[in-house]
């Protein structure tokens, strides 16, 4: 076979279950997390945060700090670049980083950081603070996304607005998206029933357990080294640098074991700050967030206000949907009003479709990725209403949404065909699944819902060096959040055909490899998965010529069989196999090592869909909702390791549960955050949940050597409808507000009488 | 403002350690003593991250001053282990993937394994409420709760 | 801050009363800490009463009476299988603070001095009647625990007084207690509404009653409308009604984070009911083990 | 020629167009060429796109052949968390 035909069958290797590498060290506490480094003469950080929402900053005084003995340095923003540009929107990305990190002349929300000290310990670097003093000028805020869009609404940043933006709206509406295709107003007058309604999210944060911490040392040489717990240390490296205004190969950054980010860990917090304190006092300093900073000053996802219409005829064929939706995303721009605008009506063939999205800024954190970031509350809305369309017309929701459902080819609700998709196979497994038939008890209700996410490829460079003893070595650069060394050292194993346990898979530092993208966009496995077989066929290529060479043939008669060269036909000639350890065991002196590279930007990360199906049970006099029965049903294309597919699976299901129920930013009248612990941060514990089933389905993606599609971010985008769907068919009325906190539920089965 | 002496087991082993009085068994275990396997993820005692044993009572070390385990037990993640096999709980963790990032897992072991000894035969509810205090943001706790489950029953097999 | 194990609550008492700044006392220390962490409250003086002999004692008086040493922690108070049987009420209250960890450390003393108005154990406390023996630098007194937290927060100890000591009445024949607390998730939250009733019975009919609620007035609240409510009853539906209506009635709510004014005087009733039906059951001989949530 | 759709909130940049033909073999000459076309794209593209070409989505790349009669869209930027 040639060495870049796609592959979907007879695998070795993948596809199967063995321990992932990092296991030991992560069930004995050896496992070196963020904050979990060390460094002589190391210094302790922390930073000064507002406590108003929105306030000009008159005069910041450090003078009592830098006095006290213990504290050997002392930032604001003056000891960052000021060469980074500001540009409205997107554009001037490092600036809004740079502005978030540490603000400049005015507080954004609460929470925001003023200033930092390093000291000797953690005690006296807390105990310095209290004695900065900031003289603010208290302005007004807003923190709603409907009244950021009034006219009365205070101005959060004049000239963020950018191009998309059309006359007359408020300044905080800073981007805007419109897309769509078909006439809406004739499909609506086609329908037998046309549905509008509202419904609205509340914001909600990635809630990884470990709070974001580095280890940062700049010297006066304009060299650093800097450790820090990260979805992507070259975005890291590129970011710090603009900021400090130091050249990005002089700093080199070594990603942490990596405790969780969802999203959140894609950007950078108090790394320059951790960076500008060590140049200062030019010792390492180390700086760690508490829980409370996480909430308040990391990026939690946007809120979002959206309406939606949608025309069904009386056989379930939609008509035509509209969706306008209002995302906030805090005080800069960034909210993935695109994102949800585009996912919207993604799962649907609609001849008639329009759907825009606006980007607004509050007085809030700046929201960061958030798994699939914009289309879980996009499908809260779209789902409830065909949920609501199917119960009016007396039809079944499966069968709508099949009727529906997009195809290969299809014209997607974003533009493009639709190349090769499983939506249709998720919904027959759906169908399919004993889960749909089981009785309900009394109280229980049952929802469905599908989902869809784009996925992503980005730069990508693996290395793979062979070992003299056969072994290899596989250099990655995408953190491993959960599990990919498995999943990098079996498709490298599939390639090889060397075991599993002879490869080893590290997370190179910047200074090792090419740079890499984010562990993002669900493109560890497709794109860090792609460039590892297509490294280690790199290798094999090598392989192959020293066969050749030592067996007097031409290169291109031989093949690369069971992880040993042999003739690649009778005509080849009569040769042994040839192991790859009997190749690699001289290999320096008939060529020298043999290592495999491959470096690209793999543009073919296939889109994926889901569909969920979640019994609920309410209890009427009180609101208070349990999930009894989860099933997630999702293609991923290919499932490399398919235990750690299923738990990316249950990981989306739970983390929407939360979502659904019982998480959310809440703000006062005063524009702090109310909750800010995990007390009242309500993610879901063990107690509250059932165990979740899962169903791959595996429709190969074309783009993929063999057949790959991320799972990380498409398990979260179904569960907040189907949930919804579940929780209105158990209390008998349409829950259009998250989260369906127990008095949303009982005041909404009050007013339903 | 003085420290404190203070002289304890942990593992196992004697340790000593001088502490500000503010400090929490978390800084002292982390920083003093390089045992880096509780892991700090609210300080609050609402993740159990930190989770150790005290004199054999399951507790956050976030709170739990470092004064206060002066001739006390202490029990972490690093000594659950027995040389150089694994706690049955740590090898089917393993196998069950019971973990994706991992952060959580050290104090998901130790109050699995302080479950155990009190109760070999949990039922799922049992489990699930036992462990209420771990959060786990990765799993949605389904390979956690089956893994703990299994275990049990592996251990009871066993004697 | 300064830390001090004293050997008795005489000695604790004087430190306390010497101090200057903010002076706490630190038995689990699960709010302690999590305040000294958040730097909400840094105290000048910290006080561990926990080496002070009998502060870990959970004693049965010869009346039948207990007596519980200020550092008993919650896990303690669930093992012990005789105050399990005689109070089942106090203990499931006290089991519901925090996860299986704070449950290590935890204690009703400390539950009782936090001032928080949702604590989950002061109502079931209240209803059963629980008294503190408080030493102070005059020399000690007996009061209801009740009277102890005056306000979110606050407390009515004097400067130089600590709790040395909890007494929970005998239990007697034909009672039983019970508290139910309302939470979003099925643990670890803070009680939205909480609810305690003890009673005992002449045959069928409800002799003496106590009812309680937490989380729905700057203080728990003894409700004397509701107990006479169901007091002289079997507990029928229309007492049942009376019971919920009085509880709801009683209710002074706020409204925050954790719930709304409607929500906690509609659900206020409705854990009342619920309460009453477990204490009345246990009170006829059923053993009903305690709730999680 | 290249028939490129674009997204309906860039109309106000081209006159109202929501479909534009420009000369171009590849993805960045595709965008070179829009701007030439239609100067006031340059914003949006500098924002961040991704085109797709026959349904396939190129996030960033610049150097993606267009084929003879390809379905071209021009899309806002994919990222992902």
């Amino acid at each position: 076979m040639a060495l870049d035909d796609l592959k979907t069958k007879d695998f070795a290797f993948v596809g199967t279950r063995p321990n992932r590498p990092d296991g030991l060290d992560k069930v004995t506490g050896r496992a070196k997390f963020g904050a979990d480094a060390h460094a002589p003469g190391m210094l302790h950080g922390a930073i000064l945060r507002s406590p108003h929402a929105h306030a000009r900053i008159l005069r910041i005084d450090t003078s009592r700090a830098e006095a006290l003995k213990d504290v050997k340095a002392v930032v604001t923003r003056a000891d960052f670049s000021d060469q980074v540009p500001f540009a409205p929107g997107l554009e001037g990305e490092f600036w809004n980083v740079l502005e978030n990190v540490m603000a400049g002349d005015k507080a954004l929300y609460d929470g925001h950081a003023v200033a930092a000290v390093a000291a000797t310990s953690a005690l006296a670097a807390r105990d310095a603070l209290k004695l900065i003093e900031v003289e603010y000028e208290v302005l007004p805020h807003v923190t709603d996304v409907d009244k950021a869009m009034q006219a009365d609404a205070p101005v959060i940043r004049e000239g963020a607005t950018d191009y998309s933006v059309p006359e007359g709206m408020h300044p905080n509406v800073v981007r805007m998206h419109e897309s769509g295709h078909g006439d809406v107003a004739a499909g609506f007058a086609e329908a037998d029933l046309v549905i509008e309604d509202h419904f609205t999210t509340e914001a909600t944060h990635q809630g990884y357990i470990e709070p974001h911490a580095c280890l940062a040392t700049l010297g006066m040489d304009g060299k650093g080294e800097l450790w820090c717990c990260t979805q992507g240390h070259w975005i890291v490296q590129k970011t710090c640098a603009a900021l400090l205004g130091i050249e990005t190969a002089n700093l080199r950054v070594t990603a942490s074991e990596i405790g969780g980010g969802f999203g959140g860990k894609t950007t950078v917090f108090i790394e320059p700050v951790a960076l500008a304190l060590s140049r200062k006092a030019n010792k390492p300093v180390k700086l760690v967030m508490s829980r409370s900073e996480v909430f308040r000053a990391t990026g939690p996802t946007a809120s979002a206000s959206m309406d939606i219409k949608i025309g069904m005829k009386k056989d379930g064929t939609i008509t035509a949907a509209e969706g306008i939706f209002r995302l906030q995303g805090g005080a800069f721009p960034g909210g993935p009003a695109e994102y949800t605008a585009m996912c919207a009506f993604a799962p649907y063939n609609l001849t008639n479709v329009r759907q825009v999205g606006y980007d607004v800024m509050t007085n809030r954190p700046k929201q960061a990725a958030y798994r699939a970031p914009g289309s879980p509350m996009a499908a809260f809305a779209v789902e409830s209403v065909i949920d609501e369309l199917c119960n009016q017309l007396g039809l079944d929701p499966i069968e709508v949404r099949l009727k529906n459902a997009s195809r290969e080819g299809t014209k997607a609700s974003y533009g493009p065909r639709f190349q090769r998709i499983g939506l249709v196979e998720t919904l027959e497994a759906a169908k399919a699944h004993p889960h749909l038939s089981a009785p309900l008890k009394p109280g229980q209700g049952r929802g469905i819902s599908c989902g869809f996410w784009f996925n992503h490829g980005g730069e990508t460079s693996v290395s793979l060096a062979l070992s003299e003893d056969g072994s290899a070595q596989v250099m990655v650069g995408t953190p491993d959040i959960g599990g990919s060394r498995a999943s990098m050292a079996l498709m490298a194993a599939e390639v090889l055909g060397i075991p599993y346990d002879n490869i080893r898979v590290t997370i190179a530092d910047t200074a090792t490899l090419g740079y890499n993208d984010v562990s993002h966009g669900s493109r560890v496995t497709y794109a860090s998965g792609l460039a590892t077989i297509k490294a280690a066929r790199h290798a094999v290529e090598k392989l192959c010529e020293r066969a050749a060479k030592k067996w007097g043939i031409p290169v291109d008669a031989v093949k690369w069989e069971n992880g040993c060269a042999v003739p690649s036909g009778p005509n080849a000639g009569d040769f042994d196999p040839l192991p790859l350890a009997d190749i690699t065991a001289d290999m320096g002196r008939t060529g020298g090592p043999i290592s495999g590279h491959f470096e690209a930007t793999p543009e073919g990360a296939g889109v994926s869909f889901a569909t969920h199906i979640v019994d609920a049970e309410v209890d009427p006099e009180t609101g208070k909702t349990r999930v009894v029965r989860y099933t997630v049903i999702q293609d991923a294309g290919k499932a490399i390791h398919p235990t750690y597919v299923e738990g990316q699976f249950q990981g989306g299901a739970a983390q929407g549960i939360g979502w659904a129920l019982n998480e959310e930013y809440i703000y006062g009248e005063d524009g702090r955050l109310q909750n800010s612990v995990f007390l009242d941060y309500r993610i879901p514990v063990a107690s509250d949940l059932p165990m979740i089933d899962t169903v791959i389905v595996e429709v190969p993606n074309p783009g993929h050597p063999f057949g790959v599609r991320g799972v990380g971010e498409t398990s979260i985008c179904p569960p907040l409808a189907a949930i919804a769907n579940a929780v209105s068919a158990a209390a008998g009325v349409r829950m259009r507000n998250l989260p369906m906190s127990p008095p949303r539920i009982l005041s909404a089965l009050k007013a339903h009488g | 403002m003085s420290k404190i002496h203070v002289s304890t087991t942990v593992n196992g082993d004697a340790v000593e350690y001088l502490c500000d009085p503010r400090e929490t068994l978390l800084d002292c275990l982390r920083d003093k003593l390089s045992l880096t396997g509780a892991k700090e993820g609210c300080g609050t005692g609402d993740c159990g991250a930190c989770s150790v044993t005290l004199d054999g009572r399951l507790v956050c070390s976030c709170l739990v001053l470092g004064v206060e385990a002066e001739g006390k037990e202490i029990g972490t993640v690093e000594g659950i282990a027995d040389g150089d096999v694994l706690h049955p709980l740590q090898q089917k963790f393993i196998d069950y993937a019971a973990l994706q990032c991992g952060i959580c897992t050290p104090g998901i072991l130790v109050a699995a394994k302080a479950l155990l000894e009190q109760n070999p035969d949990p039922t799922e509810e049992e489990v699930r409420f036992w462990l209420a205090g771990n959060l786990c943001r990765c799993t949605g706790y389904d390979k956690i709760i089956r893994a703990v489950m299994d275990t049990a029953r592996d251990m009871r097999e066993a004697v | 801050m300064q830390y001090h194990s004293p050997a008795s609550f005489a000695e604790a008492s004087q430190l306390a009363a010497a101090a200057t700044g903010t002076t706490r006392f630190l038995a689990g220390g699960t709010d302690v800490l999590v305040q000294l962490r958040a730097d909400i409250v840094t105290p000048d003086t910290l006080i561990d009463i926990k080496k002070i002999p009998g502060t870990r004692d959970i004693t049965r008086n010869a009346d039948g009476s207990w007596t519980l040493g200020v550092a008993v922690s919650g896990a303690e108070m669930g093992e012990h299988a005789a105050l399990v049987a005689d109070w089942p009420g106090v203990v499931e209250a006290m089991n519901l603070v925090g996860s299986t960890q704070v449950q290590g450390r935890a204690t009703l003393t400390g539950n009782l001095c936090n001032g928080s108005p949702a604590a989950d154990s002061v109502p079931a406390m209240v209803a059963a009647g629980v008294t503190a023996t408080v030493t102070g630098p005059n020399g000690e007194r007996k009061v209801p625990v009740g009277s102890i937290p005056t306000g979110p927060g606050r407390t009515s100890l004097a400067k130089g007084e600590v709790v040395s000591a909890l007494h929970i009445p005998a239990r007697g024949e034909h009672a039983g207690d019970a508290y139910l607390r309302f939470i979003p998730r099925s643990e670890m939250d803070i009680a939205v509404v909480g609810c305690a009733v003890n009673l005992r019975l002449d045959g069928d009919t409800i002799s003496e009653a106590r009812v309680s609620l937490g989380a729905v007035a700057p203080t728990v609240l003894l409700v004397e409308d509701a107990a006479a409510a169901i007091v002289g009853s079997t507990l029928d539906d229309a007492a049942l009604d009376r019971l919920a209506a009085a509880a709801s009635a009683a209710c002074k709510p706020i409204n925050d984070k954790r719930g709304t004014i409607e929500f906690r005087t509609q659900v206020a009733g409705v854990l009342a009911r619920r309460v009453a039906r477990i204490a009345y059951a246990r009170a006829k001989g059923e053993i009903i083990k305690g709730h999680h949530g | 020629m290249v028939e490129v759709h674009l997204w309906s909130g860039l109309r106000a940049l081209t006159g109202g167009l929501e479909v534009v033909e420009v000369e171009a073999t590849d993805t960045g000459e595709m965008l070179h060429a829009l701007v030439r076309a239609y100067p006031q794209l340059q914003a949006p593209i500098d924002a961040g796109v991704s085109v797709t070409i026959n349904g396939r989505v190129i996030a960033s790349g610049l150097t993606e052949p267009i084929p003879d009669g390809a379905e071209v869209y021009l899309m806002q930027r994919i990222r992902g968390g």
